[in-house]
């Protein structure tokens, strides 16, 4: 099945691409997800502590499962509105 | 009324989504753009966001706000892009027949923003140097998600 | 600012007053001419002041903000004469480095107003009658004047 | 001794003038005016608990000594901003 994966903020900047289409097998997980960006890029592990994955404009967990034409993103800690 | 914009915010569109005869109480939040973070000079801000889920968010806190105040006149704009200092990034407005409970919810609904509103700052210093920012740990409440979403 | 009008308030005029390239927060608050007292239909409202005692008693509330939170940044519009339902009769404005001060020290300001400045309100009620509004006993706190001045 | 006497709100409307001048006599208080105006509007006694004076725009008491040009006030209770 294929989803959308989006990155932003420290994410987009650290993969370098702000979106990208994944194929995965059937039965896949967020988790499936996250294993096959640390191939790439080790050091996300760091960041699962403070981030947050949503599965279609929706908070997930890693075990959330995924279906064809979700859209999947990685939530680095948010920092909106004003600093005070 | 909930809403990411690349445009200047005036605090109109929000107070005018949540005005009414029946209201004797408006108030409004404004965030701007501070010259400076901790002493640190600051050239500009940008502000990126992930729309959809953003706007979602800030329905589910006027949700909230409704279902602790029974107050359903809420509205909320988030500007993203490149940022002046003074310039407005956040504008919150609620409504109500009673002051007391537009100063409360208010507020509640500007934290809960900065809680779960997926909007990210970058600050870009006058030295030339930028950063993605990374939330104030005690204010920090994001879960792990790995445990329970949110 | 510390103003008595008879012109529309905008909010821009408090708003303006406060803002700064330091203040991250500015928090507005806005009385309306609600349609209804306590269910009765409102025509409209008439607002009576002492201008000059007003003013002042404004600029004391100022004062106060300023020793408890530190803020020197208040500003308050009254309007007075005839307004009409859904108009402003009253904007206060605070601006803070912290939003939370900034909204206890805008709903303070707005306590304060209530009690120590001087202006009265006429309510004309939609049969043509018309009546000088008391103030609420349970809020009702100024004191005797034969006892100790406020 | 002159001073100016102003009369607000419901006040206004029982004594019919929003304003007058009075002629008093040396030492004259506060409490020499409400003597004069009793005279006139006995009711006004009613009014004490809740009324307040200004003299010079700022609260008095009924006790406070009034000099040449003193700008005194009836304050019925105030009711200003939004009736919330």
């Amino acid at each position: 099945m294929n989803v959308t994966v989006k990155y932003f903020a420290v994410c987009h900047e650290m993969l370098d691409r702000s979106e990208e289409e994944m194929d995965l097998p059937d039965g896949a997980t967020v988790r499936t997800i996250l294993q096959r960006l640390e191939e790439e890029w080790p050091e996300i592990a760091e960041f699962y502590e403070v981030m947050q994955m949503a599965v279609n404009w929706e908070y997930a967990t890693e075990n959330t499962e995924l279906t064809e034409g979700d859209e999947v993103a990685l939530i680095p800690p948010v920092t909106g509105g004003c600093d005070v | 009324m909930f809403k990411i914009t690349t445009e200047v915010i005036t605090g109109a569109e929000v107070r005018e989504a949540v005005e009414g005869p029946d209201a004797g109480a408006v108030v409004l939040f404004f965030g701007t753009v501070r010259n400076n973070t901790d002493g640190r000079q600051v050239k500009h801000l940008e502000y990126e966001s992930y729309p959809p889920m953003a706007e979602k968010k800030m329905a589910e806190i006027a949700q909230e706000v409704s279902e602790k105040w029974g107050l359903d006149r809420v509205a909320m704009i988030h500007r993203v892009g490149k940022l002046e200092i003074g310039e407005v990034s956040v504008a919150v407005a609620v409504a109500s027949p009673h002051r007391k409970d537009a100063f409360e919810a208010c507020k509640y609904a500007m934290d809960r923003l900065k809680q779960i509103v997926p909007i990210w700052k970058r600050e870009v210093w006058a030295d030339g140097e930028a950063e993605w920012v990374k939330p104030d740990a005690v204010f920090f409440d994001a879960p792990d998600m790995r445990k329970t979403p949110q």
